[in-house]
Formats: structure tokens, C-alpha cells, sequence
């Protein structure tokens, strides 16, 4: 098992009551992995989620893409700047 | 050029950096908090960004821009935090050449802003309600 | 809002107007004097204008382009004389609740400014010739 | 005959030497008479009168409308403001 933090922004930090959640995975894991373990654990957060991206390292992730505890993941949902 | 400030815009420095002599356009854009949205009247918006990826990504989409249009000065800057009524959240400048470039750089810049650049929008209604965006992506 | 001006353009004051809160999106063209055309290079531009029907001209544009489009503000301002390298021949600045429009508007304007409105500009070259600028008109 | 007052800018006002001309035209006359004329008595502005419009009361008028000594008649070049 690894614990993965997970930086949370707008919505997404209001439903999950924190700036940043750690999640707990399985090694090796997915970005896929992670936004299902957070919609499984932070149950507010999850129809959010599941119209966010993630990003790791501050790029665009895929749900294919491998994550390890080192790495700077966040969730981001639906943006809105301009 | 890209900017994440807490600080009003100040459009004028913008301004200063496109009049180059090789340009012959500028065109500066500004996205301002508007009061009434489907007749609901906004106090004011507040920004919140993923700061460090922001600024990543409002790079490269000037460097899409730059390669995209031969662009003299392409500054974008970005507000955060609260945004009063008719005060710019955003602000691009760009200048060409000839004008159709700085015309199509700009609106590409806001349009491409606003679906990619991790920056969010609250709303804050006059009736005390508070609602963060998050618009559906396209296809969703 | 439209003038004619032998001083320089005050691009602020026509943000300020253009900034009003049942907008949500800003354009300001300049059009601003360019130092090299094929490879020909310009010390400055002069402008001359027959006033009186320009600012009618200009009126018109205005109308027509409120007509179109539902702008908050549309400000035209041309400056007269000579115009120094990098600094505004002519400001536009609009304002609509939504950006496509100020786009649009913006760039209609200018296009149709540059085919109607009796001002013509002189280029005074750094080799110290000077030349009218009469452009074929289109389908001529 | 009458005489019209014509105004004159940027080339077609250095080409006559002069801002303003009067034209000597038998009434009534018309803008494209007037053009006709403005080309025969100052020939170097035939090419640039050719191609140029003319307003009338500060309005662009057509070569058949009609024109008045009471009228501000101007040759209007191709414009290149902006």
C-alpha cells in the first residue's frame, strides 16, 4: 500500500472539507485508480470526481497513467476561469 | 508574458508592453465581473487557482499563440481572489503586425483559457448565496 | 461615444467607460504606428481627416454596430496629425455581457472605419519621402 | 452657369494646390458632372478624381445625384485611416 496525497481545489475542496486528502492505494496505481478510491471514500465528492481531470506533477494525467507517492497529484474538476 | 496577481490589473502596463514599434495592432481583452447573469444579480467572484499548474498552462498557450500567430507581445494575467463588480478577472494583450492576427490570437487565448487553465470561479449572489462553476466539458 | 483628437489617445478613460457592470468582456483595438512595411521604414504617420463628415461617419459605424450587436459601451476615437511610431492612431473599445460580440463588434468596426470614413493617413518614411495613402478601392 | 465650392484632401489637395476649388458648371448639374469637370480643368487629379467618391453635404453621393451651389460638395480619395 502507498498514501498518495491528493491537492483539492474549488468545489471539490468544499465537498471533501480540506485542501488536500491522502488516499491509500495498492502499488503500482492509476490515476483511474485514485479518482475511484476518492469517489469510494469521500462519498460528497463523488459525482464531482467523476467529471474531473487529475494531474500529476501539475500536467494533465490520463486514467492510464502510473502515480507514485512522490508525485504532486490533484484533482481538477470542471474549471471556470476567465 | 503570464501573470497570476491578487491585485486589480493594471491594463495600462499591458497596454505599454504591446505598443511595440514592429506591431501595428493591439488588442486588448478584458473579462469583467458582470452583474446579472439569467437575471440573477452577482455581488461579486471570487478565483481560485491550482497556482503552479495555472501558470504552466497559461505558458504554454502563449507559446501555442506565438507559434500559431506572429505575435510581437502576448501577455495574459490572471486575478485571484475576490473580483469586484466591472473589475477584470482577466486580461490578455496581444500585438501584430496586422490586425486579423492579434484579433484571432486573442479570442483564441480566452477561449482556450477557459477550458484548460485550472482557475475556478465563485459566484457570490447578492441574496448571500455562494456556487463555485465547474461547467460541463464539452461532450460530457 | 465618438471623437476625432490631435492628442494622444487616452486608452484608460475608454476602458473606464467601457467597464460597466452589465458587461462581461472588454475589446480594445488600437491600430498603432508600425515601423517597417515591406521593409520600407517609417518615421511617422500623419493623419488628416475631412472632420466634419468623419465624425458622422463614425456616428453611423456606431449605430450600425449597436444595431448588431448588444454592447454596453462603443467608444471610437481616431487622433489627427502626426502620430508617432508605437503610439494609437485609433482606439475601439467595446463592451457586451458576452465576449463573442465585443469580439466581433470590434473587428467589424475597425474593418468598416478603414473602408468608409473620409481620414487618410501620410507616411513619412526615414529616408524623408512622404506619401498619401489611396488604396485601390476593392473591385477596382 | 454656377459655381460649386469643392472641398479637397490629403493627395487630390496637393495635386490642385489647394484645399478648396470652385468649379464652373452649367445648372443643373450633377456629382458625376461635377468629377468630369474637376478631371478637364486640373488634369493632375484626373487619375486620383477617377477613382475617388464625392459627398455631398457630408454624405457619399452618387455620380447621378444632383448638386447646388448651396451644397459642400467634397472629393473624397480612397480613405486609409486607421
Amino acid at each position: 500500500m502507498m498514501k498518495i496525497k491528493v491537492k483539492l481545489f474549488a468545489a471539490a475542496r468544499e465537498l471533501a472539507s480540506g485542501s488536500e486528502v491522502v488516499v491509500e492505494l495498492s502499488a503500482p496505481a492509476t490515476v483511474g485508480q485514485l479518482r475511484a478510491a476518492l469517489a469510494r471514500e469521500i462519498p460528497p465528492l463523488a459525482p464531482l470526481a467523476e467529471r474531473s481531470l487529475a494531474a500529476v506533477n501539475a500536467q494533465y494525467a490520463d486514467d492510464a497513467d502510473a502515480i507514485t507517492p512522490d508525485d504532486e497529484v490533484a484533482l481538477i474538476p470542471p474549471v471556470s476561469g476567465g | 508574458m503570464v501573470e497570476l496577481t491578487h491585485e486589480p490589473i493594471d491594463a495600462l502596463r499591458l497596454l505599454a508592453r504591446a505598443q511595440q514599434p514592429q506591431a501595428g495592432a493591439v488588442v486588448l481583452f478584458l473579462g469583467i465581473t458582470r452583474q446579472f447573469t439569467a437575471g440573477r444579480e452577482t455581488a461579486e467572484l471570487r478565483y481560485e487557482a491550482y497556482a503552479e499548474m495555472a501558470r504552466s498552462e497559461l505558458a504554454a498557450l502563449e507559446q501555442q499563440a506565438r507559434g500559431r500567430w506572429p505575435l510581437v507581445e502576448c501577455a495574459i494575467v490572471h486575478r485571484l481572489g475576490v473580483v469586484p463588480l466591472a473589475e477584470a478577472s482577466v486580461a490578455i494583450a496581444v500585438s501584430s503586425p496586422h490586425r486579423a492576427a492579434a484579433f484571432e490570437a486573442g479570442q483564441w487565448l480566452i477561449d482556450s483559457l477557459k477550458q484548460t487553465v485550472p482557475i475556478w470561479k465563485q459566484e457570490h449572489y447578492s441574496d448571500g448565496a455562494a456556487e463555485w462553476v465547474h461547467p460541463e466539458p464539452p461532450g460530457f
